[in-house]
């Protein structure tokens, strides 16, 4: 188990190297002059070439990779032409807002899309059954960044019940910094009122990106669970006098996670993703809204970085998910 | 001599570990050969995982060969140039196990039937017009009617689309059919009708056959010659009588004494059971 | 009384197209000890008629016209969902076609046997060898001591480690072993198996059919083996009923009706098995021998 | 040909489309069982009319080239004004009449590219096997690691304002999902039996391919291509929200959402009108795709 994990470990290196020279290369076959656009419109072309230089962009495109890649290994992940400070700073402040906010919302959708999902398939063109699948067809075409929007003009300006947006008032201190998750950190703290603010913050945007993810587990689980109903072995377990809720929660459950496990690892990337959106919207100080200011100056450096950090992320959560699948199916349980 | 297999032997290599670690291969067929003589029917007996399914791919060029080399008409089909493969093709037909799956289900019964004159066009050289009377005309042959032209495969019984398997694999006046468990998917009295017209085109059309099932009956039923392969070796061949009536090796006089007889009275556990 | 009593039994069956009358007056009466063959062709209803007997066909789709199905005494069709439960797996076993696909993947075969013998083991403690009243921890230990025992009994060695295998790692024909064991577990008087060696190859055909005789014989219980292949019906029942478009057109000792088949149908269905002695062209489908019955 | 002559001369019935047409009006009517797909349906069939129609029957033409009216500006919903007005008086169904010119059109072409691309790549990589699928596959692999919201906000960002950029850039991050189905079915085609009939027979591998294998797999492509058409709609209207996209002058309904947010919440028509937009669109498309699912793909269909 752990040699096979460790196997997989390895094998992320060779997609990490192809996904760097990818990016790499995107980045700088893409025209664009962010050099041009971070010193402003008054810089002599003097200015703009020392600039240069000192970035290094002046260097043949194979030096310049390699210089990158070493510097990614060491830390060094390049200056942020927009703040211009060090990249990795910059996503090592942003990324637990980030995570922060992905999870929560992946925990509403998984919480509330599997049980439904469940219930629905039992129940199926029960009144509960329509109610919920065609409200399932709304969540998914709802737009995050519209969802959003409206979330805050009911809940912030209408009812004023949660705050418009951010991630903590500036005028409290958030609680110590051990995992840079305010909501984690509070409750490490024990401070319960630190606790309440962060997630009367965290609510809005998490229930804005859970609700599309949410739609979707629940619809695939609905889904996987009747096909898992109409197998044989249901028919034997039921043949043999096996109560009904023990064959639902028990067997059927089970096998019916498999296929939603997928679609749930495929929405850690897709989370991620739209945290551009939400972030935006919210004004959450993580990594989406850091991505979106370094594309709108096109400054490439930190959309790389952010990029390679999701990546990542979502390597590793397919991973998790892989070794998951073989705990809900024996037959790729891995030696 | 129209089928000559030699010392076939297909492994299958292991799964991957790594990038360059493999798994340990499976030996699919060890060192089998057997040979068809032109007009017979040669009856090959093996149950699942006995490495038949292997052998028709091999001799269909499906997958490649481990060692050794299967001849057709004294050539190595594993050494054909692609036009020569074709024409092979056109000579050696099969029909498959499972009717419902063997079919396209997006073409009509006449573009199924029709698909190897077109193909093998340079061969047959048939227009449009021709192709069609030659369809009806190997409808008619296996016992469809021209009603049934232009249906679609799920339109029909599981004898039925067998039988418009066979007209596909006839089309293109094959010498040598493989018929691959052609009636393990039917109903008996279905199977009966089935084998009576395999049987009679034989008979009217000069065929070779290599009979591929795990029902002994069937195959003392339809063929000539039988042998029986376990686990992807050849465990004996020879003509049926002899096979039947006086087994050599314990698998196959294991294999005739599993067969389950209609006969009450042969029943290994009639006394006890008819108290 | 009767052990199993099917008595004018008429289903119909809702689809695309309407209402389809699919059994027509099923009458047919299993004592303990005897095994009952039900041949027939696809779509015969035979299929059909077992699980009714473990009242397994939802409805609607289906809708029972007339008739009963008296199980020592008790209409099966009229007794509550719970009280159908109890007799399953406790008084009815039930046996299905293939093997690979009526096993749960995603569970260990210990835990999926004990599950039944636990369900059998409330119903009556007496299954496990226990007295009524039995605490839960006993009935648990009882279970999974009676599910090594049952493993055993249906031919698989070293049936204590194996009981924690998954069904993946048994081969097809000892995956029916194991689902011979969940049925019998419960110590049931009736066993309904449903083409119950038709996926297996001939050797193990032989090797099953041998263990369910062997079962019968040991326990006396009565069986009802659905299937298509008269060699099997030969080989191993003691009864047998010949089923055509869902009625029964003979039925009788097995001796009797293949031996003197009674019916067109039931000759015809012998002459189109070949056999050890059929000469090439002998072999003679149905063609036009039975009139297309009104459906 | 001995069997030939002595048969009678052979009358070929006439090739009769009765069992396509049946197939298809059995189609249709399990199409017509889920009022919701027909709504979907219906709701697609309105927008193209719209889009196609937007130049001819905008209540404010000048409104949409950058025209403004400041007198008017933030008035509610009203008779001549249905979505009201935004803060520069210009009428707000006005603009988002004709913003569903672009959004259609880019949603459609990302989803025509992407389909071309990826079917192509997904065909080969399938059917070949080998180094061949190798090389393409991790390719699509390393694509799908990358958030395509984030490569394609970065890409068009770097190409520059524009309707082709932005669909260049979507496209980019769109193709590799349908190589991926479609290989994934190619190769399950590839060992039916049919398939393994039809290469039996001797056909060639563009035959088997272009006859037998691609037009199975049509059903699913086709009920991705409808679901992603809704999602690329709301694909673009993201990079519109985000300021990435169509010149200003431009009506495009993510970026009036976007300038929209800033009157939030006392002028709230102003992002209402947008976004609800956005939300019937990709909406309509989902309900279709659900129709067409339930129509075509069996293993759905319960």
């Amino acid at each position: 188990m752990l040699l096979y994990i460790l196997r997989r470990l390895v094998l992320l290196v060779p997609v990490l190297l192809g996904l760097t020279l990818l990016l790499f290369i995107v980045a700088r076959i893409l025209p664009g002059d962010p050099v041009g656009l971070a010193a402003g419109p008054n810089a002599t072309p003097e200015l703009i070439e020392q600039m240069r230089r000192e970035l290094g962009m002046g260097l043949p495109l194979p030096v310049q990779y390699w210089n990158y890649l070493t510097g990614l290994v060491s830390g060094d992940w390049g200056m942020s032409i927009f703040t211009r400070r060090p990249v990795f700073a910059d996503i090592m402040e942003y990324l637990p807002a980030t995570v922060e906010l992905v999870f929560a919302a992946l925990f509403i959708a998984v919480s509330i899309g599997i049980p439904l999902g469940l219930l629905t398939a039992v129940n199926r063109n029960g009144v509960l059954d329509y109610a919920t699948r065609t409200a399932a067809l709304g969540g998914i075409a709802m737009p995050r960044f519209f969802l959003g929007i409206l979330l805050q003009m009911m809940f912030a300006a209408w009812l004023d019940i949660l705050p418009l947006s951010g991630r903590f008032p500036l005028i409290e201190s958030p609680p110590d910094h051990v995992t840079g998750l305010y909501t984690i950190d509070a409750l490490i703290a024990g401070d319960w009122l630190a606790f309440r603010i962060a997630l009367s913050h965290l609510a809005l945007p998490a229930i804005a990106m859970a609700l599309s993810p949410l739609a979707t587990i629940m619809r695939m689980m609905r889904a996987s669970t009747i096909e898992v109903l109409q197998q044989d072995y249901v028919m034997t377990e039921r043949a043999l006098g096996l109560s009904n809720r023990l064959i639902l929660f028990k067997y059927v459950l089970k096998n019916a996670m498999t296929s939603t496990l997928t679609v749930i690892g495929l929405y850690v990337s897709w989370l991620l993703g739209g945290t551009v959106l939400v972030e935006t919207v919210f004004d959450w100080p993580g990594l989406g809204l850091y991505a979106t200011q370094a594309i709108l100056t096109q400054d490439f450096m930190p959309v790389i970085g952010v990029t390679l950090v999701i990546a990542v992320i979502y390597l590793i959560t397919m991973l998790a998910v892989d070794l998951l699948y073989g705990v809900f199916n024996p037959k790729v349980r891995h030696a | 001599m129209t089928l000559e297999i030699q010392n076939v032997t297909k492994i299958f290599p292991g799964p991957r570990r790594g990038f360059f670690d493999r798994g340990e291969g499976f030996t699919a067929l060890e060192n089998v050969s057997l040979s068809v003589q032109k007009g017979a029917s040669f009856g090959l007996v093996g149950e699942s995982g006995s490495g038949k399914t292997t052998l028709t791919r091999c001799i269909l060029g499906l997958e490649t060969l481990s060692a050794g080399s299967i001849l057709f008409d004294g050539a190595d089909i594993h050494k054909l140039t692609p036009l020569q493969m074709r024409r092979l093709r056109s000579r050696l037909q099969i029909v498959f196990q499972d009717p419902y799956a063997s079919l396209d289900p997006r073409m009509t019964i006449h573009d199924i039937v029709a698909e190897p004159l077109v193909i093998h066009g340079d061969l047959v050289r048939l227009d449009a017009r021709q192709r069609s009377e030659r369809v009806l005309e190997l409808l008619l042959q296996v016992g469809l009617t021209s009603a049934h032209l232009f249906r679609y495969p799920h339109e029909f019984s599981g004898g039925q689309r067998q039988r418009i398997g066979i007209a596909r694999a006839l089309a293109v006046r094959p010498e040598f059919l493989i018929l691959d468990e052609p009636t393990s998917a039917l109903d008996v009295s279905v199977q009966a009708d089935v084998l009576n017209l395999l049987h009679r085109l034989q008979k009217e059309l000069g065929l070779t056959y290599l009979f591929i099932s795990h029902d002994l009956g069937v195959i003392r039923y339809i063929c000539d010659d039988v042998a029986v392969i376990y686990r992807g070796r050849l465990i004996e061949q020879g003509p049926v009588a002899n096979i039947f009536d006086n087994p050599q090796s314990d698998y196959t006089r294991m294999l005739l004494d599993a067969m389950p007889d209609p006969d009450p009275d042969r029943s290994p556990f009639r006394k006890a059971a008819a108290r | 009384m009767a052990l199993l009593d099917i008595k004018n039994l008429n289903l119909a069956m809702t689809s695309y197209e309407g209402e389809t009358h699919i059994l027509h007056g099923i009458d047919l009466t299993i004592e303990r000890g005897e095994i009952w063959g039900m041949v027939g062709e696809t779509g015969s209803g035979k299929s059909l008629t077992g699980l009714s007997v473990s009242r397994l066909i939802p409805s609607p789709p289906g809708r029972y016209l007339a008739g009963s199905i008296e199980f020592r005494g008790k209409d099966l069709l009229r007794v509550t969902d719970k009280e159908m439960r109890v007799l399953r797996g406790r008084h009815i076993g039930m046996i299905f076609q293939d093997p690979t696909t009526n096993l749960n993947p995603a569970f260990r075969i210990g835990t999926q046997l004990v599950d039944v013998a636990l369900h059998a083991g409330r119903a009556d403690p007496s299954v496990l060898g226990l007295a009524a009243g039995a605490s839960r921890g006993d009935l648990r230990r009882a279970a999974q001591r009676v599910a090594v025992e049952m493993l055993e009994k249906v031919g698989i060695s070293k049936a204590a480690t194996r009981i924690n295998d998954y069904p993946h790692q048994f081969s097809g024909g000892m995956r029916q072993r194991v689902l011979i064991a969940m049925a019998m577990i419960g110590k049931p008087d009736l066993l309904i198996a449903d083409e119950p060696t038709t996926a297996l190859d001939v050797s193990v055909q032989a090797q099953i059919l041998r263990l369910i005789h062997d079962l019968v014989e040991e326990r006396n219980i009565g069986v009802l083996l659905i299937t298509h292949n008269l060699g099997v019906v030969a080989q191993i029942c003691s009864h047998v009923a010949v089923m055509y478009r869902g009625r029964i057109l003979e039925a009788g000792p097995v001796g009797d009706v293949l031996k003197r088949p009674g019916h067109s149908y039931t000759r015809a269905l012998l002459n189109a098995v070949p056999t050890a002695y059929t000469k090439r062209g002998e072999l003679k489908g149905l063609n036009g021998l039975m009139p297309e019955t009104a459906a | 040909m001995s069997r030939a002559e002595q048969t009678p001369p052979l009358v070929v019935p006439r090739r009769t489309q009765s069992a396509r047409l049946e197939n298809w009006s059995r189609a249709f009517y399990r199409f017509r069982q889920s009022w919701l797909s027909v709504i979907g349906l219906g709701i697609v069939v309105a927008l193209i009319a719209a889009a196609l129609l937007a130049p001819w029957i905008v209540p404010y033409p000048e409104h949409v080239v950058g025209g403004t009216n400041t007198a008017a500006k933030f008035q509610p919903p009203s008779a001549s004004a249905w979505f009201g007005t935004n803060a520069l008086g210009q009428d707000m169904f006005s603009l988002v009449l004709v913003g569903s010119r672009v959004s259609l059109f880019s949603g459609l072409a990302v989803v025509f590219i992407a389909v071309a691309v990826g079917t192509m790549v997904g065909a080969v990589a399938g059917y070949f096997g080998g180094w061949v699928d190798e090389v393409l596959m991790r390719l699509t692999d390393l694509l799908l690691t990358i958030p395509s919201l984030i490569l394609a906000m970065a890409v068009a960002a770097a190409l520059g304002t524009g309707v082709w950029n932005m669909i260049i850039a979507i496209s980019i991050t769109w193709w590799p999902a349908y190589a991926r189905l479609v290989r994934g079915e190619v190769i399950v085609k590839k060992e039916e039996q049919f398939v393994v009939a039809a290469h039996a027979l001797g056909a060639s591998w563009m035959r088997i391919l272009g006859r037998h294998i691609l037009p199975n797999i049509v059903s699913p492509i086709v009920v991705k291509v409808s679901l992603d058409t809704g999602f690329a709609i709301l694909t673009v209207a993201s990079l519109g929200f985000v300021g990435i996209g169509v010149k200003p002058p431009t009506p495009e309904w993510g970026t009036l959402l976007s300038e929209a947010r800033r009157y939030m919440p006392d002028y709230w028509w102003t992002a209402v009108a947008p976004g609800s937009a956005i939300f019937l669109a990709v909406l309509a498309f989902n309900l279709l795709g659900d129709g067409l699912r339930d129509v075509l793909d069996p293993r759905a269909r319960r």
